[in-house]
């Protein structure tokens, strides 16, 4: 299979001034207040339009096997999205038809230990952080999905666009019946 | 174009009222309520709702003026809940339970108000109980703080609960 | 191997009535039922272990579960796959806890005990403490399963050594399997990595809904659909020319107008692929088959594997308790595809049947429903409707199996549950019914069997 | 199983073993949960055609739909085909409830109105008229509360009420505007065995003084005996615990006013019963007019409901397994009541008796925990009791029931677990005995 097909991450490790680290801080913290309010429109135009938006499936392995799980964009993922792509997923919400988003789940996304970066690009940033997204359904349905993010955020006027999110969810089996959240 | 609101907030004012509210969970972890409410303005309003689990379409109005309110509280009312609590009888709170506060997301927005902002947080209460009975509630926050003599106080906070079915015999604590 | 329990008396046949369409629920909710589940189908039956593909080595294994029993599958220095309980005869510790690798040995990690990749048992930690006649490590192996057998790079396994050869479990069924395994010259690989999810259902809901329910998708998963689709619901069926066949327990819906699926991928270079070798296909299939493929379609092989030819989903819904299964999810795909459409097709399968996926989302809150409801006592005693295309069987011939006309129609799912019955109730497997009469009884190849005239 | 030996309501003694089994709880939804007429909802929650209310009978989902006639209907929330929850929404208003799995769509009636692909998928030839949502099969109303009964052999709502109505009306006819229940369900998970709520609300003003004493000594506004913080004395002469009203039980003071004493500004709420004491005494008689309305009462209906007039929230429980309910409260009014005092008693309820409220808050944990001891080997086969107050209660003028004098006793509680015994013991309805002992021959005035 392609093998070029991989997430480069640039790496330079040199921490970002404390105003960029609190306008990028702020924005992490806007976007997961958007994805509780399922403000899918807002969070949108977060998404830069060369996205690459990547949860791979982890399998459980030995130490001593080598196999890539979490570069290798041929391997399952949970997403391995695209704009459009995330477009198309968000359009099911549209349809009104998406019978068990209604009622809405209650969502709450917690993201914490956000460290800024600066990278090799001028105007992009590499930001670290880890989420705890909490998910409340019906009656008494309840889930908490944990695990860090690596993303490129990118300057665009005033604000900054996401470029790239690499989602390391820390579940080997998926401890729910689906995935109808952003992380 | 991603809409920012490209208000600023000075770093300065962002880093004193994450001080704040890590230092305000802290208090309320340690039980210090009587410190915790030198943080609170005179006129500090303190409210839990109940989400409605209805339909999308569903636009009818709350049942009743105020229904849904699980906590509605004034200065004097959360007074009242601590002396409760300070009066050596709630058998439920001892020996006490360990009590932990996760503060996270904090986003500060400017507010109407010129010496006021609003701050947006989310809390995540772990409690752990007799026999390994551990328990979680999580919340959404959106707080009023204002600006005074006295360095930040605040002035109003509603609080959104993710449980549809309360997980814990009751809320001794306050979010 | 025998497996026995000594429980109630076979009495299950009052939970359903095929011929008047209807079911008991208590069969999705009643923990007893299910414990005889797995004695009775996931103790007897051939279970999907493994896809070739997934062990190309010798010393690759995979763990996996057949009913609840933990197993490893392993690829042998000889190029045969072996099956055995994934738990040390000493303590009965899990020997392996890795999903899948590569390995010369299974060590236990409580004692040292260690196995070659065959499950015999090699050597033990501090081996010096046994008297020679303590233990004889022949006997001391990991425990094999009875039987392994392979369906055009589809591993199986059963722990009953009576009962059929895995061809004659499958049957006539083969006939259709080759539409998804051998539809170009190569044969199938599954895209490395499996995804893993938990719903709060009994595992049949899962099953019976790709053995046949067609008649789910319109309403379910039109904001799917619309996804996929700009905005456009499912197109209606053709009812003249859309079947149920069902043989055995396993069981294939279908249309034949031969695109539905491959649309709902949502993926046009793929499209335009299986246009191209369609030719092919239909000199290797026969004309029949190559219509059929790509259509709107999904399928089940008994007891608990699913799969959408087209879309190329394939699945295994593992018990987990009357209420409770984990659904393994993979991509199957054909060896010879270049490798963008490999990836066109990874990406589109889990955009729409992974657990984000803009299908896959609907159906598990309805089989939780469906199954958690039952908690109430009133509730679990009401029958469920399956009564669906009752009167509508044909005699088809070119398609083997019991065919029913029309795609929406419960035939497939009382095919399903008769097998079930038919299991359950069975004290020996080889006392079980044909259902039907097998056509292709002694054909090895199925590939070359276009259809009935042909024969 | 025989729970002839479980419960001694002669001595007053339970065994722990009804509180954490699991086979006795599968009994329990079926003899009891299965055969009681159980509380769906009040009518003021569905006032107008199309609204529905889903809710519990044991453990089994059922939504209450308002009819287009203004009658109301309940059903099991299960489609026929695949059994999928239709609803899954607490309340609203609906013209059909559609199924999400394959869009089976029933009518508020209940029918089943529409299939989709009827012709394609099925040639028409599906017998709609039997595949309707399954009605639960008894549905009747006492002024204003909806009750439902999954038995056919059940006697009629009126007749299982029998006595207790004469305490029922003194919320629900006191006044000539009717009742109403506000505010969105409180929720609440306790893990709880569902019957320890009802034997305390029932009949234990015993726990009041210790387990709330600093609920009350924060929040108390009226120094009434009683009452008292700490168990230190106790008030024969001003309450009853009344049972022998066929399960039912109602606990209560008689000074007409102490329902109101936990409010911070009670001067409203005296007003209003001031005001309106002659129509209440005129309408429910000088008895219930003036020593019961207004007073703390409790009321419970076996077996699991229970609501306060005078402290104003209504509850109901449902069983989630042994050890586990939901708790699910509102707040009760008068509609004569005015708008603020209305809205008062909503913001007391979440103070006093919401999740965050102030008394709920202390008994959860008890509940819990004696749950919890009930489930060792050693610990449930030992016995807790109900004995205070043994033998001593008798007919009083102008009340129904057998009563015992005062807040603090167990008698109430000897009645609920007999009636439990009684249901536990009965293959069907014709075995459950009827009582309504020292049943009031001739209505008071004004109570026809």
């Amino acid at each position: 299979m392609t093998k070029n097909t991989t997430f480069k991450r640039p790496q330079t490790g040199q921490s970002a001034s404390l105003e960029l680290t609190h306008a990028l801080t702020q924005t992490v913290y806007r976007e997961a207040r958007m994805l509780d309010d399922e403000n899918y429109v807002g969070w949108v135009k977060m998404l830069a339009d060369d996205l690459l938006y990547h949860m791979p499936g982890i399998e459980t392995r030995y130490r001593r096997d080598k196999t890539d799980q979490v570069n290798d964009l041929t391997r399952m993922a949970y997403y391995n999205d695209n704009l459009e792509e995330i477009k198309k997923r968000l359009s099911r919400l549209e349809t009104g038809t998406a019978w068990s988003e209604d009622p809405a789940t209650r969502y709450t996304h917690i993201i914490t230990n956000v460290e800024v970066e600066m990278t090799e690009k001028e105007g992009e940033y590499q930001v670290f952080s880890n989420f705890y997204a909490y998910r409340n359904r019906n009656e008494r349905e309840e889930d908490s999905l944990i695990g860090n993010r690596v993303d490129i955020w990118r300057e665009a006027g005033a604000a900054f666009q996401l470029v790239k999110r690499r989602i390391i969810l820390k579940h080997n089996v998926l401890l729910s019946k689906n995935l109808n959240i952003f992380l | 174009m991603l809409e920012m609101n490209p208000a600023p907030v000075l770093v300065e004012d962002m880093i004193a009222l994450t001080q704040r509210l890590y230092h305000e969970a802290r208090l309320l972890d340690a039980e210090r309520f009587e410190d915790w409410l030198e943080l609170l303005c005179d006129d500090v309003t303190y409210r839990m709702d109940l989400k409605r689990r209805r339909f999308r379409a569903d636009r009818s109005p709350p049942a009743a003026v105020g229904a849904g309110v699980v906590f509605n509280e004034n200065f004097a009312r959360l007074k009242l809940r601590i002396d409760r609590l300070r009066s050596g009888y709630v058998w439920a709170e001892d020996p006490p339970n360990f009590v932990r506060r996760v503060i996270s997301n904090v986003e500060i927005e400017p507010a109407d108000a010129e010496n006021e902002v609003i701050v947006h947080s989310v809390i995540v209460i772990h409690r752990n109980r007799i026999d390994g009975l551990a328990r979680q509630f999580t919340a959404g926050r959106t707080d009023r703080w204002r600006h005074g003599t006295q360095g930040w106080c605040l002035a109003a906070r509603d609080i959104a609960l993710d449980h549809a079915v309360l997980p814990d015999s009751n809320i001794n604590v306050f979010f | 191997m025998r497996i026995e329990r000594i429980g109630r008396e076979p009495e299950f046949s009052q939970y359903m009535d095929l011929k008047e369409g209807w079911l008991d629920r208590r069969i999705f909710s009643d923990a007893e039922i299910y414990e005889e589940e797995l004695y009775r189908i996931f103790a007897r039956s051939w279970l999907f272990v493994a896809h070739e593909s997934q062990l190309p080595k010798a010393g690759d294994f995979l763990t996996t579960h057949m009913g609840e029993d933990a197993v490893i599958v392993a690829r042998q220095p000889d190029g045969s796959i072996k099956v055995f309980l994934n738990s040390c005869p000493h303590r009965g510790n899990k020997v392996c806890f890795a999903d899948a690798g590569n390995t010369r040995r299974f060590v236990c990690n409580y004692h040292g005990w260690a196995f070659d990749t065959g499950g015999e048992l090699k050597g033990m930690h501090e081996e010096y403490c046994y008297d020679e006649i303590d233990i004889d490590r022949k006997k001391n192996g990991l425990k094999q399963v009875a039987r392994v057998a392979g369906y055009k790079g589809l591993v199986f396994a059963t722990f009953a050594e009576d009962g059929p050869s895995l061809d004659a479990w499958l049957g006539d069924f083969r006939w259709y399997l080759d539409m998804l395994l051998d539809n170009e010259e190569g044969g199938t690989e599954l895209i490395g990595g499996c995804i893993k999810s938990v719903i709060n259902a009994n595992w049949k809901f899962g099953v019976e809904n790709f053995i046949g329910d067609a008649y789910h998708a319109g309403w379910t998963h039109d904001s799917g659909c619309r996804s996929m689709n700009n905005g456009e619901p499912f197109p209606p069926v053709d009812m003249e020319n859309s079947y149920h066949a069902s043989v055995n327990g396993h069981g294939w819906e279908f249309g034949t107008e031969g695109v539905g699926d491959l649309f709902l991928l949502g993926r046009p270079k793929v499209m335009e692929y299986y246009e191209r070798i369609r030719p092919k296909m239909a000199q290797r299939l026969g004309e029949m088959r190559s219509q059929i493929f790509g259509s709107v379609a999904s399928a089940s092989i008994f007891p608990n594997v699913s799969f959408l030819p087209g879309i190329s989903t394939f699945r295994q819904w593992q018990p987990k308790g009357p209420m409770e299964f984990e659904l393994k999810t993979w991509v199957i795909v054909n060896k010879a595809m270049p490798d963008d459409i490999k990836d066109e097709i990874t990406k589109g399968v889990m955009q729409t049947f992974g657990p984000g996926g803009t299908f896959e989302m609907d159906d598990g809150e309805n089989w939780s429903n469906c199954t958690t409801v039952n908690r109430g006592v009133v509730t679990r005693h009401e029958r469920l409707h399956y009564r669906c295309g009752i009167s509508r069987q044909i005699e088809h011939d070119t398609l083997p199996g019991i065919v029913y006309r029309g795609q929406y129609n419960d035939a497939n799912q009382r095919g399903f549950y008769q097998r079930w019955l038919d299991m359950m109730e069975a004290d020996k497997l080889d006392a079980m019914p044909e259902r039907p009469e097998p056509r292709l009884t002694g054909v090895s190849e199925t590939r070359d069997v276009p259809g009935l005239f042909a024969l | 199983m025989d729970v002839s030996d479980l419960v001694d309501t002669t001595t007053g003694r339970q065994k722990r073993t009804i509180y954490s089994n699991e086979e006795l709880y599968k009994q329990e939804l079926e003899r009891i949960f299965g055969r009681c007429w159980l509380f769906l909802v009040h009518t003021s929650q569905i006032p107008k055609a199309g609204d529905y209310f889903r809710t519990f009978m044991g453990e089994d989902d059922v939504i209450v739909i308002r009819q287009k006639d203004g009658s109301i209907k309940a059903f099991l929330n299960s489609c026929t085909h695949r059994g999928n929850r239709i609803c899954r929404a607490d309340r609203g208003n609906a013209k059909a409830f559609t199924c999400n799995y394959h869009g089976w769509s029933f009518a508020p009636d209940g029918s089943l109105a529409g299939v989709p692909l009827e012709n394609e998928a099925y040639f028409g030839e599906l017998d709609r008229s039997k595949l309707g949502l399954v009605q639960v099969t008894h549905v009747a109303e006492y002024k204003g509360l909806v009750f439902g009964c999954f038995d056919p052999d059940a006697p009629s709502l009126e007749d299982y009420l029998g006595d207790a109505k004469f305490f029922l009306d003194v919320w629900l006819d006191a006044m000539p505007g009717g009742t109403s229940l506000l505010g969105e369900t409180q929720k609440m998970e306790l893990g709880s065995n569902w019957k320890l709520p009802v034997e305390n609300v029932c009949g234990d003003g015993y726990h009041l003084g210790w387990a709330h004493a600093g609920a009350m000594s924060a929040v108390q506004s009226m120094d009434l005996a009683g009452l008292s913080v700490g168990n230190s004395s106790t008030n024969l002469e001003g309450g009853l615990s009344v049972a022998g009203m066929n399960g039912h039980m109602a606990l209560t003071s008689l000074d007409g006013i102490s329902g109101y004493a936990f409010y911070p500004e009670p001067k409203p709420m005296m007003d209003y019963l001031e005001a309106n004491r002659p129509t209440a005494i005129e309408r429910l008689g000088k008895v219930r007019g003036e020593q019961l309305w207004g007073s703390q009462i409790n009321i419970t209906i076996f077996p699991n409901l229970q609501f306060l007039p005078g402290l104003n929230w209504f509850r109901v429980y449902h069983p989630k397994g042994p050890g586990k309910l939901e708790q699910w409260t509102w707040a009760m009014v008068e509609n004569d009541m005015p708008d603020e005092m209305q809205a008062a008693i909503l913001d007391n309820q979440c103070l006093t008796f919401g999740l965050a409220g102030l008394f709920d808050n202390d008994d959860g944990d008890n509940l819990a925990a004696c749950t919890e001891q009930s489930r060792g080997w050693r610990t449930a086969q030992m016995d807790v009791f109900t004995n205070m107050a043994l033998g001593r209660s008798g007919p009083r003028d102008g009340f129904p029931g057998d009563i015992a004098a005062g807040l603090v006793s167990e008698h109430n509680q000897r009645y609920f677990y007999r009636r439990w015994q009684e249901h536990m013991q009965a293959e069907s309805w014709a075995e459950v005995p009827t009582y309504n002992i020292n049943s009031l021959s001739v209505e008071e005035p004004g109570n026809a």
